[in-house]
């Protein structure tokens, strides 16, 4: 079961039950500032009639409980994380407490601008600084995360063709091998989706591209590089064609973080591009969240960016609401500013001088891991990828193994799995992002492992493949189960 | 780069193993009038972590904050006071360096917390369900309205301008690129104009979208709403600011709500100037096939034991794709960690106690309101509005404010474009003490 | 192996090399400030000729590998850690947060006087509570420890019987209950100690003490409540004894827990008292230290006290550097002064209205383990107890098991395992301490997991108990192997 | 009381449990004469978590610090650069809220830092071995000095004055409970005056104590020193203040010292008004079983696998009791995985940075002084003793410096109460940029 040339070893942890089983009182300990007063005479009326049934555990048992909990947990922290798409990178402890200071986690949204120019001009300088990496100069930091960025973006596309009276696009096309939130997000500005089915390479097919565009077209979404890890190397061609055709590109920034530093999606043609700051400029991802998904445009999509944004006038920030033909608010606040602000810190560390490094080392991990893992296992596109490569369970589901069971293997291994079944235009897809804050060593045995799983697939050696995981403190949960009869709350 | 880990050595062995000669060749496939040149990018010279830790402490120590400011804003944000353990647990590297728990069997931390977070969420505005968050307040109502007319299949949304104008605003722009219409019906004297908003609603309304507390502290009985919406067939949206009002007054699920969404900003997390704040949604069970964002449930592992896994994901973008109840992915993950933190540590009797002092502060204020100055009437949690008799008196009193180190209020115009200049939004939590309430009177009285 | 009413429970953790066998470089790219400039020509004779050879990490590879060391660990706040003697108590978080503010992180210790006058405020004013709490008013904060408290105060009393011209004084009557500090310290004092035999009851025997008092006894050495976890009753006589016969009595305050609002061991005669702020004030043991060890002294010890100490004068604070009759200092600095500003903040949550309820608690926990264990375990010293219980392998002995088995299954179990083979006065001592932040349902876990252990004696069913522990990373490990060819660093 | 989890009924069934009425009752055995009022202290009155938060901000807000001003202080205790990290690791609670690793097999997260940090001190300082740990510098050097008398059963210790006056001080006082005599031999020009040290030593001499860098930031050539010791029989101990000083100059092994001790605050700890710092401890293998304090060995396990326990025991207090080699039990533990992080982050290359960078703020410094201050010669790392021509000027300079936010050096009567009041020590580190430098050199242009 424990292979010692790979970090996953059995240790003891704590099992812990829901804080309703263990708290048995509904009284907590906590102490709390504030006035002794009455509670409002008007409010008599309007009093909870049942105490909401949340129970309190004091601060010693409180802190248990989620320790506990958090070592249930792999993090980048824990270990390897190649999930595919996701761009799992080190999250670099200082930002955590440049935020946390009082001068910038204490501020209101609507205090007094004169007072919080500290945190404006931070923001000001990171709006700046996205533009300038993304080659479209004008930011709106308000979408809080990719998804929401698409929608932001699909918004603007709209609201141009209308301002220009081209009513009549109300299509994107989106390729096969898109995100979900792609069509989801052009679904949810009202718009018809078209999918484009990818050519042999994973690309974007010319001809299939040509044959869908026409004047109902708004936009096209496109990834660059794409879910498959590989670069649209006719970006430039693709983008002629559709602003030739009328529409504009929508570019899903997800894979930034092959780019970085090397190339701009704007100066490929690109009119729109979200960031997601939780994958390419490193703030963690809080297992789901908070992300930010800044988007960056061209002047022609200037005049609809969401409101608010932060200007600069002479020495002074100001948030500015109201603009002729902006879209409107997307969100409640200028943007997710604690996530924003982390993300500014990271391109602050790398500087105009290394910036390009994150994108060096991100191709060179993946490039690295390809190269080592594209004997043992199929590739669907052969050829350099960018920050991320993509396999599938081909020659294993000879001997039936497929690409969960070898996900599975590796969390036994000591591993987080790659991201698996996306892109969909693979069956059995495995999407290997290593980022650039990785080391060669611990490439080295995640290929070891991948390599060896491979061995014991050709060796019929396929039990501890079919059980993983076996480690963990729960091995394989009933998702049908969970999905049949949805128990989403607990009851006492 | 400190967050490099190879050598140069490093980096030539694994080019000899791709079979390239340098970097560059892994870069031969972006056309080379792509590429630009090293450094030439306009950014900010790199700095080692001392100095950016310098520069933002220099940027934190150019701004007034809550922390050595007594902060009488609300409008969507409180100041309400953070345990240290929420922030130790959320810093976690465990918790703060996961992804969306993909793979279960090691996620089961993030994921019970979850479970626990939506339970607590959903026993704490007395709704059936609970989902794993939006994105925040505001774009939970605008999801809402789009739920309900997923379920309904009308297309008319009715919205009570006693809605944060935040919220209204962005459920607006959602809703622009649809089909159907979005009715905003005026309150009176800063307070929610029940009867407008009922005559408002016909046989082809999808949804009613209150806020309750309302965007002006308004408490009001929800029951002639909900029996509205029944005659109608449309579904009660009950939106909220400040969720602590929750822990004193009647809870939104207890009127018959359908769908319960705002912010949980008050649960554990800071101001932070705007975000990550997060979103709350809430849900009757039968409706939950039609809930946007992701949701924790529990099952058994293959030895029988309890565990937890995202469900109900055929109705997410990544397996339905343009048919998704939602296109949202990343949410406010770590933020429903803080929240389930926070809740723990409070329990019913805690969040009492914060809902009872933030609504006494705001009464024990009102109550010491010189002449000049009058206050919103009727039922109030914990914010309310302040009437001057003029602009000048108005912004004369906060700058008296500010230099006295009060952050006084909020310009009602600021958040509301429709609102006349004479006006302050003022809210008060447990954070506010009573020298804090008397400071802030003396102002007042200075102000004259 | 694993039995679900207890937490301990088999689950995945990693593996982590040494940093000199995963290191692989002399080069770290961590990026530092400072001036750019030459090394100074007068160095360069001095340059080192051979790197140290300590292995740099970059940052991400830095954090995982002591991220996964320290999941390795067992802290309290994982689990129950009921170490007797320790007082284990939950550490708040809040303390962290506080003693990082850069206002008290980053002084220097001697900046100016007038610079410093906040910090100076809170230690002055802990000073004050201690004094008040001990019932001795006279405090230094200087001791770094509780057996660094105890060289203090020896030389303290040896000062004091020195200028009274009493010099012949040169032994230290020390209990054989003692912790091993008490006969160290009174040596490194370049005192003689003579060891007092415990009555039956494990207290002080009043004829023993007497029998051993004479004009050579400088100090008796007395913990109250004492290492059994008993409350020495005699405890007014005995201090009237030792006064009477010209000696002084030294108070062991580790078990000032148990006391604590309650009673002050000034007021039962004692002259001079340790207080290990580690334990009673909850600053985190950080896997064995740093604690503090500030000593009270009554009237009689205060002109001894060490320097320097910190003085008030009108509004002003003070570090005073010089006193006539001071020992002089005992450590480099007013103290472990971030040790000292969590203890005050222990203080301050309790307060004059809560302190009590510490020992309260803390005696209540024991007295209910103590209860609960008593029929299952050979109890040496019958009846009440204080903040500790002291229980003995007597009965098990007889199944073949010993201290040593319970406390490693206690591991698998997921528990800390007690205090075991100290005291030295019994045989297989297993020395149990709760403290006052634990909940009563552990206090039961814990119980419950005992009196399992003890069925499972009575049973024969010992397998478990003798192969124990098998759920952490190692299992039991050979000391003897360590210590007779030490290896105490690592050799490439 | 938020730290305590019993409600009034787990209270009430413990108390039946343990048979007794009430918790009065418990404490039975304590005579009521000694019961003291409940109340009674003299103690200020509970403040709840948001109270001590501000108490403690109110205080640190009222000091000035090395964040807010430049820091040219040290005598011992140095402002290096402290990454964040180090800090995180520390405050794990696995880390943070264990004890001393008595159970090895639920310890070994904190046994193999141990380890490594015993290791890292080891090699930097060349040394065989180290321990884990003394309280700080002072009590290290007192501890070699009994060290040694053990080891050559000699009384006679030689103590250049050139050595932290503190240092010294601890050590007079701890040798002065003893048998035997404590020399201390002048130094000259603020500077070691190793033949005069070499002239004191004789055959009864157990050591001979000096500090390199010494305390004035003096390097020199210890070897005439080790040859002095051979010829008698004396054991070498070498202390340090800034052991970021073997990042660059040669380590004190190299000379062949028998003992290496002194402060490790340098690596990765803030200098927090004093403490906790960390008193490094390191000696040749011959001497292991002589010396104090704590240390931690590999050893295999049952099944084993590689594995750390604490080990020599037999030496320590709680075995042998009053003939241990100290009585330390409690020690310096969490400050020793903040050195080993900070090391491991520096890694050879970083350390000699920080050495490098803090010797040339102070040669920048020191070529730059105007000519009515003059800076003590010869060798110096990165400390070093200014002189004006009176204690007017001095002090004039100093509350210039201040007023332009720089501490600019203790006034070195402060430490060495033999030294005349018109000095200055002062020491740079890699935290000094070269503006700092500038704006020192204008301060100290204005106080001529
Ligand atoms: C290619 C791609 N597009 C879009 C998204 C959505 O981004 P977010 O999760 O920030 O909403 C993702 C996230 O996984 C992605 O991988
Ligand atoms: C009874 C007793 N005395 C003294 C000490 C020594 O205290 P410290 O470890 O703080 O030096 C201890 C510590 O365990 C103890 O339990």
């Amino acid at each position: 079961m424990n292979d010692t040339r790979y970090s996953g070893v059995a240790g003891l942890m704590h099992e812990e039950p829901l804080l309703f089983e263990r708290a048995h009182k509904a009284a907590t300990s906590i102490s709390l500032p504030g006035v002794e007063g009455d509670t409002p005479a008007a409010l008599a009326g309007f009093a909870r009639k049942q105490a909401a049934g949340i129970p309190g555990l004091s601060e010693p048992e409180a802190v248990r409980h989620f320790v506990r909990l958090s070592q249930w947990n792999h993090g980048i922290e824990t270990g390897f994380y190649p999930l595919g798409s996701c761009t799992m990178k080190y999250n670099p402890r200082v930002h955590e407490n440049l935020v946390r200071l009082p001068g910038l986690a204490h501020l209101h949204p609507d205090q007094p601008e004169a007072t919080a120019q500290g945190a404006l001009a931070l923001l000001f300088e990171l709006q700046e600084w996205l533009g300038e990496i993304a080659g479209l100069p004008h930011v709106t930091l308000q979408p809080a995360a990719g998804a929401h960025g698409e929608l932001t973006g699909i918004m603007m596309i709209r609201a141009y063709h209308e301002a220009r009276g081209d009513t009549k696009r109300r299509i994107v096309l989106v390729p096969d091998s898109a995100h979900g939130t792609n069509p989801a997000s052009a679904a949810l500005a009202g718009l018809a989706t078209v999918e484009i089915k990818s050519g042999a390479d994973g690309r974007i097919d010319l001809d299939e591209l040509k044959a869908h565009l026409s004047d109902e077209v708004a936009a096209v979404m496109l990834t660059n590089p794409n879910t498959a890890g590989a670069f649209e190397s006719e970006i430039v061609e693709i983008c002629r064609l559709v602003h030739e055709a009328g529409g504009l590109v929508y570019g899903d920034g997800a894979n930034l973080n092959a780019l970085v530093g090397v190339a701009r999606p704007g100066d490929m043609g690109i009119d729109c591009l979200h960031i997601n700051v939780h994958k390419t400029f490193s703030t963690p991802h809080g297992g789901g969240g908070p992300g930010a998904g800044p988007v960056a445009v061209n002047e022609a999509l200037a005049p609809f960016l969401p409101m608010p944004r932060i200007e600069k006038s002479g020495d002074h920030y100001h948030i500015v609401h109201e603009a002729a033909n902006s879209i409107g608010p997307v969100f409640g606040s200028v943007g997710q500013v604690g996530v924003l602000l982390r993300a500014a810190a990271y391109i602050a560390a790398f500087g105009r001088e290394h910036l390009h490094k994150i994108a060096t080392d991100a191709v060179l991990n993946a490039n690295y891991v390809l190269a080592r893992l594209k004997d043992a296992y199929h590739v669907p596109f052969p050829g350099l990828c960018k920050h991320e490569c993509l396999l599938t369970d081909e020659i294993q589901n000879h001997h039936g193994i497929k690409t969960l069971d070898i996900a599975k293997r590796l969390i036994d291994l000591g591993f987080h799995p790659m991201t698996v079944y996306f892109p969909l235009i693979v069956h059995g897809a495995m999407l290997i992002e290593p980022t650039e804050t990785e080391s060669k060593a611990t490439l080295d045995h995640f290929c070891d492992a991948m390599l060896e799983i491979a061995r014991d697939c050709e060796a019929g050696n396929v039990e501890a493949l079919h059980e993983a995981p076996l480690m963990p403190v729960r091995r394989r949960l009933d998702e049908t189960q969970a999905a049949r009869k949805p128990v989403l709350v607990w009851q006492d | 780069m400190r967050f490099l880990p190879h050598t140069d050595a490093d980096r030539s062995a694994m080019l000899q193993t791709i079979g390239v000669k340098s970097a560059a060749e892994l870069f031969a496939d972006i056309p080379a009038q792509l590429h630009i040149k090293e450094g030439s990018l306009n950014l900010a010279t790199a700095l080692h972590e001392a100095g950016i830790v310098r520069k933002f402490t220099a940027a934190a120590d150019a701004n007034r904050h809550a922390g050595n400011t007594r902060c009488f804003l609300g409008g969507g944000t409180y100041h309400h006071f953070v345990p240290a353990v929420v922030d130790y647990v959320i810093s976690r590297g465990e918790f703060l360096t996961a992804y969306t728990p993909y793979q279960p069997e090691i996620s089961q931390g993030t994921l019970q917390t979850l479970f626990e977070f939506q339970t607590m969420v959903a026993r704490l505005l007395n709704m059936d369900v609970a989902n794993a968050s939006m994105y925040d307040a505001a774009t939970a109502v605008a999801e809402a309205a789009l739920m309900a007319r997923r379920i309904t299949r009308r297309h008319r949304t009715v919205v009570a301008t006693s809605v944060n104008p935040r919220y209204r605003a962005v459920t607006r722009n959602y809703l622009s690129w649809l089909d159907g219409e979005e009715i905003e019906v005026p309150c009176t004297g800063f307070a929610t104009d029940l009867e407008a908003l009922i005559a408002a609603i016909d046989d082809n309304t999808a949804s009613v979208i209150v806020q309750y507390p309302d965007f002006y502290g308004s408490v009001y009985d929800l029951a002639p709403l909900r029996e509205a919406c029944d005659r109608h067939g449309a579904l009660m949206v009950v939106s909220f600011g400040d969720v602590s009002a929750f822990g004193l007054i009647e809870a939104p699920g207890s009127f018959g709500a359908d769908i319960v969404c705002g912010s949980g900003q008050a649960l554990g997390i800071p101001m932070g100037f705007g975000g990550p704040h997060i979103g709350l949604f809430a849900c009757r069970q039968k409706h939950v096939r039609q809930m946007p964002g992701r949701v924790c449930g529990m099952t058994e592992d293959a030895d029988g034991r309890r565990g937890f896994v995202l469900t109900l994901s055929t109705r997410e973008q990544h397996i339905r794709r343009e048919k998704a109840t939602s296109n949202i992915c990343s949410n406010q993950g770590l933020m429903c960690t803080a929240n389930a933190t926070y809740m723990t540590l409070l329990g019913d009797a805690g969040l009492a106690t914060v809902a009872q002092r933030s609504a006494a502060a705001l009464a024990q204020l009102v109550a010491g309101l010189p002449a000049h100055v009058t206050a919103a009437g009727g039922a109030r949690y914990n914010e309310t509005v302040l009437s001057f008799e003029s602009n000048a008196v108005r912004d004369r009193f906060l700058k008296l404010a500010e230099e006295r180190a009060i952050f006084a209020g909020i310009p009602l115009e600021k958040i509301d474009p429709d609102a006349s200049n004479e006006h302050l939004l003022v809210a008060t939590t447990e954070m506010i003490e009573a020298t804090d309430i008397a400071d802030y009177l003396t102002a007042l009285e200075a102000s004259k």
